[in-house]
C-alpha cells in the first residue's frame, strides 16, 4: 500500500521485540539436530534434556532462584493464569481464605483469573495505583485481610512503565501470611531481578519481551510454594507444567535474558536518555503530559497524553510514515472503554483516548527519535484541526 | 485484530470534504469525547436537497473514513435520500468494516441525520431522521457486530 | 562417552520429530524481520497477523474446519486441558449434567484433567478399550448417559498407534446430546481428517508430531461448543487461548501440516511396508508378541512385547548401538505401574514391563531397520540370559 | 528425565560376576516380575566370609548396575559386613542414583542379605540380616525418593 513507506522505526518494544540473531543462533540446533524429546532415555533425548537444564541452570542463576524453581511455561499469559489460579486454589485447599488481592491496573492476564475466582467462590480486592502510576505497600496493607491466599502485583506496569516496590509488596503480604505473585513480564532484564532478594513466592516472566521467542515464558515457583498445575498430563516440570518441553525455546530464552544482564549496564541509561529526549520533544507540544512518575520507571518507555486526538488515528498516521507505537485508546481495541491502566491512575476517558505509549528498545537510534519528533508535531495539527471540539476543549493550544 | 480496506484507509488518509460551512444551514454534532468520538456535520441545502457538505471528527480511522464517506455520498441527495443512508450503507461504500469499528458507521449517519433535522426544525418543518441511535444511552454499537475472525484487544 | 555411536537410528518419531528444513525456513522470517506483535494496528503487525492468519486459514483447510474454529495453543497437552476442563465446565453451565466420560488409555493430558473434574464435582466414566487396543461404539454407549457433558477419546493411540472408529464414537455422543472431543494428536497428518466428516466437536493437535516445532498446537473448537477459556487475558484467538501468539509456531505448524498432506499418499505405505518389515524380524524372536490390532493402525507405529527383559535395560542397550526406540516400562519412567494403555488392554504387567515401542518416520530408511533387526536379537538373549526368571517364566525359548 | 551416572552406566554395560554358583552355599532372590525386578545373588561362604558371589537380573540399568556393584562390595567381605550394606552406600559407590532408582538399591542389598541368610539358616545358625524391605508389602521404594530436578514419566 502507498502508505506503507519501506522505512521501519519500531518504537513498540513493550509489545514485542525481534530475536535478537545471537538467541536465534542458539536456538536452532534443537530445531534440527538437536530434536530428542527432553524426557527421552537415549542419547538423543539426554542431549535435549542437558540444552533443557542447562538453559533452567541459566535462568535460575539470572534471576536469584533455585533451579527447580524454573518452570518453562508457553508465555506470560499461560504462566499468569497459572500462578494466580494455581496458587491460590491450592492455598485454600491447604486452609488459607479464599480473599485475593490484585492491582486495579494488572495486565488482563492477571485481572481475568483473579475476576474468574471471584466468580468462582473466592473475594477478590483491588489495590488501585495512585495516580503517579505506583502500588503502595500502604494501600496494599489496607485491604489484607488475616488469611488472604493470593497477592498479585505486577513489577513494572506495561503501558506506563512504572515499576513497583515489590520487595515492599511481598513484605505486607507475607505478614497476613498470603502468598505474593509479581507480573515481572516487562521488568525482566531491565532491573536486576533477585528472586530471594525481592521475597516473592511467584512470578512471571515472557521470552518475546526480552529478545526471545514468543510462545515460551519462565514462571518462578518458590519451593514450597502451594501450586496446582493449570496444564496436567505428563508431568513434565516438575509436575508444574506438562507437555513436551519447548527446548528450542527455553534455550532461547535463556540466552535472551543473559544478553539483557550482559548490555543492562551501557543499555539502560542508553535508551533512558533517549527516551527523555523523546519525552522532552513531546512536551514541547501544547496540550500533552505525560503518564506515571519517571522516579520508578522502566528505562525505555515512555506513555503520554496528546489531548483533544484520538490515539488509533495517531497511530495510523505515525505508521503511514512508518513509525510504530502503541496507544491506550479504546478505538484500537474495538471496546469503549480507553485502557484500563489510564484510567485506574485516574485519566480522565476524554483524555485517555488520546494516549502514546513509545518504548525504546536495543535498536532504537537517536535518529529514530529525532525522526519520530519531526513527524509527529504536524499530524498531531493536522488531527486536532479535524476535531471539533479541540479548540473548544483545550483552546487553541497557544 | 482488524485490518481496514483499502479504501478506509484512502478516506482516512485523504478524508474529503473536511470543515465547517460557515452560516451553514444545518448543524449537527454526536457522540461524545468520554467515548473517543465525536462528529460534527454542516449543510447547506438548495431545494431540499445538499447543496454542500462538510465534517469534523474526532476518532479513530474508522470514524473519520466514514464521515468522509458519508459527505461524498449525501451531496446532492435529497434531504429524505440523505436521512435514508444507513451504516450499513456506509460500510458497504467502504468495503467493509471490522465488526468492531461498525459503530463508527453509524456515528456518520447520525450526524448527517442530526444536521438535516436541524435545517428542518430551525424552519418550522417537522423532523424526517428518526431516532438518533448514538444518542440513546442503551445504545449498544457493539449489538450487531459478531466477530468473524479471532480478535484481540490487548498488547 | 564411549557407548554413544555417532550413528543415529531414530524410531521414535511418537515421541517427536525434527522440524523439517521446509518448515524451518517457514518459520525463520518471523523469528526477524517479521517480528511484529500480530496485536498491533502498524505494518508490523497488521504483517504478523496476516502471517498468523494465513496459517490459520491453511491449517482450517487442511482439518475440514471453518477458519475461525482454528485456536492456536501453546501444544497438544495445552489443548487436551482446555477442551477437556473448557468444555466440560461450559457444558455444566449451559445444564449439562456433571458427567463426562474418557477412555482408559487416553493419553496424560486428558486422563489428569478428567481426574482433576471427578475430584471437582463430576462423575467420570471410563470406556476401557478392547484387547485389540481399539475402543468400540458399543462400549461407549454402555457408559453414557442423557445428560452426559462430554466424551474424549483419542483419535490413533500413542503407544499402540491403533486407531479409533472416531465417527461412530462422535456419533454415540452425540446421541445422548454429549460433545465430543479427540486427541488427535498422533492421528494429525496420517489419515485424512476432516472436523466436518468425523463429526467431532473438539480436537487437539501439536506441531511437534509432525515434523513442526514443539511448544505449539492447534485446538479445534466447532462453532457453537460451549467452552471456557483455560488461558485468560488479552482476548487473542478469539477469546479462547490469551497470550501473544507465537506466529512463527503457527506458520511453522501450518507448513508441516501441508507437508505431511502433501507426502502422504506416498509416505504412509513407506512407512507401512517398513513397519511391517520390522514387525516381522522382531516376531521372528521367540516369546514375542505384538499389542493391538493392525486392522486399524497408523502406519509407522509398532508396539510389541519382548517377553523377559525389562524394557529400559533394552531401550539403553539399543541406544549404545544409536538406536532410539521407546518403552512403557515403568522404569523408564520411575513409577512402579507400567504402561497404563498396556495394562488397559489387558496385558499382565510382567509382560508390559518388556513392551517396545517403534516408530517410523520420514527420515527412517530400510537400513535403518535392518540394523536394528541386526542389533536387536543379541541384546534380547543377553537380557534373558541375564534374568533369573526367564528360563523358568518362558522356558528357553525354543 | 533421568540421567545415569557414568558409574552406572559401566556397570549396566559390562555387569560385574554375572552368573550362578553351581552348587551355592546361599541362594537370595527378592522383587517380583510383576513389578519389573528381580534380582537372584548366589554366593560361597569359606571362614564366614564371601568368597564368591555371582548374580541374575530382570530389570532396568539401575537394577543392573546395582546388582553388578553390589557383588564387587561383597566380595571378601564378612558375612556381617555384607548384610550391613545399604542402599545409600551401593548409591554412593555408584556416584548416585536417580532419586526414582533407589528402589534398585534395596533390591540389590536385599539380595544380598537374602543370600547370607540363606547360608546361615541352612546351616542351623540365626539370620543376622534383619528384615528384607522389598518384601514388605507396604514398604515404598520411593519414600525417601524426593526428586531434586524436575521430571517427567510421559512422552
Ligand atoms: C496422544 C498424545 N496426546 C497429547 C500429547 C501431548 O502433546 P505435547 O507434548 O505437545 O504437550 C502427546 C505427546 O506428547 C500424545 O502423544
Ligand atoms: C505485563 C504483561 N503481562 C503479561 C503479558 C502477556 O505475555 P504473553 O503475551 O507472552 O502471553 C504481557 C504482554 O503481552 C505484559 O506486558
Amino acid at each position: 500500500m502507498a502508505q506503507e513507506e519501506s522505512r521501519t522505526i519500531y518504537l513498540d518494544y513493550a509489545a514485542t521485540t525481534p530475536v535478537d540473531a545471537r538467541v536465534l543462533e542458539a536456538m536452532l540446533p534443537f530445531m534440527s539436530e538437536r530434536y530428542g524429546n527432553a524426557n527421552s532415555l537415549y542419547a538423543l533425548g539426554r542431549d535435549a534434556y542437558r540444552g533443557l537444564e542447562d538453559a533452567r541452570e541459566r535462568v535460575a542463576a539470572l534471576i536469584g532462584a533455585n533451579v527447580p524453581e524454573v518452570v518453562f511455561t508457553g508465555g506470560g499469559s499461560e504462566g499468569d493464569n497459572a500462578a494466580v489460579l494455581g496458587i491460590s486454589r491450592a492455598a485454600v485447599t491447604r486452609g488459607r481464605g479464599a480473599h485475593i488481592v490484585v492491582s486495579g491496573f494488572e495486565h488482563k492476564a492477571v485481572l481475568e483469573p483473579a475476576e474468574y475466582l471471584g466468580k468462582h467462590g473466592f473475594e477478590v480486592s483491588i489495590v488501585m495505583p495512585r495516580p503517579d502510576g505506583v502500588v503502595y505497600a500502604d494501600d496494599l496493607r489496607a485491604v489484607m485481610r488475616p488469611d488472604t491466599a493470593l497477592v498479585s502485583v505486577m513489577h513494572a506496569n506495561n503501558e506506563l512503565g512504572t515499576v513497583m516496590p515489590i520487595k515492599e509488596l511481598a513484605a505486607v503480604a507475607h505478614e497476613s501470611g498470603a502468598y505474593f505473585h509479581t507480573d515481572a513480564v516487562q521488568v525482566l532484564g531491565k532491573v536486576a531481578w533477585d528472586a530471594k532478594d525481592l521475597g516473592v513466592d511467584a512470578a512471571t516472566f515472557t521470552g518475546h519481551k526480552i529478545y526471545g521467542p514468543k510462545g515460551v515464558g519462565v514462571m518462578y515457583l518458590k519451593r514450597g510454594t502451594p501450586y496446582e498445575a493449570l496444564i496436567m498430563g505428563g508431568g513434565q516440570e516438575g509436575k508444574r507444567r506438562s507437555g513436551t518441553q519447548n527446548v528450542a525455546g527455553a534455550v532461547g530464552f535463556a540466552r535472551a535474558l543473559e544478553l539483557m544482564e550482559e548490555e543492562r549496564e551501557t543499555e539502560n541509561p542508553r535508551e533512558t536518555a533517549l527516551r527523555d529526549r523523546a519525552i522532552q520533544g513531546i512536551l514541547a507540544m501544547p496540550n500533552t503530559a505525560l503518564n506515571g512518575t519517571l522516579d520508578a520507571h522502566l528505562p525505555g518507555t515512555a506513555n503520554l497524553v496528546i489531548k483533544g486526538v484520538e490515539g488509533e488515528a495517531m497511530l495510523l498516521q505515525l505508521d503511514n510514515r512508518g513509525i510504530a507505537v502503541s496507544t491506550g485508546s479504546a478505538c484500537s481495541s474495538g471496546s469503549l472503554e480507553p485502557s484500563h491502566v489510564l484510567l485506574a491512575i485516574g485519566c480522565p476517558p476524554e483524555i485517555a483516548h488520546g494516549s502514546l505509549r513509545l518504548t525504546i528498545g536495543r535498536f532504537t537510534t537517536t535518529e529514530d527519535i529525532d525522526y519520530f519528533l519531526d513527524v509527529l508535531p504536524p499530524i498531531i495539527e493536522r488531527l486536532r484541526a479535524m476535531s471539533p471540539v479541540y479548540a473548544r476543549m483545550f483552546g487553541n493550544g497557544s | 485484530m482488524m485490518l481496514y480496506s483499502d479504501k478506509v484507509m484512502d478516506h482516512f488518509n485523504n478524508p474529503r470534504n473536511v470543515g465547517v460551512i460557515p452560516d451553514a444551514d444545518g448543524v449537527g454534532e454526536v457522540g461524545n469525547p468520554v467515548c473517543g468520538d465525536v462528529m460534527k456535520i454542516t449543510i447547506s441545502v438548495e431545494n431540499d436537497h445538499i447543496d454542500d457538505i462538510k465534517f469534523q471528527t474526532l476518532g479513530c480511522g474508522a470514524a473519520i473514513a466514514t464521515s468522509s464517506i458519508v459527505t461524498e455520498m449525501a451531496r446532492g441527495m435529497s434531504l429524505e435520500e440523505a436521512v435514508s443512508i444507513t451504516k450499513k450503507h456506509v460500510a458497504e461504500e467502504l468495503g467493509g468494516l471490522p465488526p468492531a469499528k461498525m459503530h463508527c458507521s453509524v456515528l456518520a449517519t447520525d450526524g448527517l441525520k442530526a444536521a438535516v433535522d436541524d435545517y428542518l426544525v430551525k424552519n418550522g418543518r417537522p423532523p424526517i431522521a428518526g431516532p438518533i441511535l448514538s444518542e440513546d444511552p442503551n445504545f449498544d454499537p457493539h449489538a450487531e457486530a459478531i466477530p468473524t475472525t479471532p480478535e484481540a484487544c490487548d498488547l
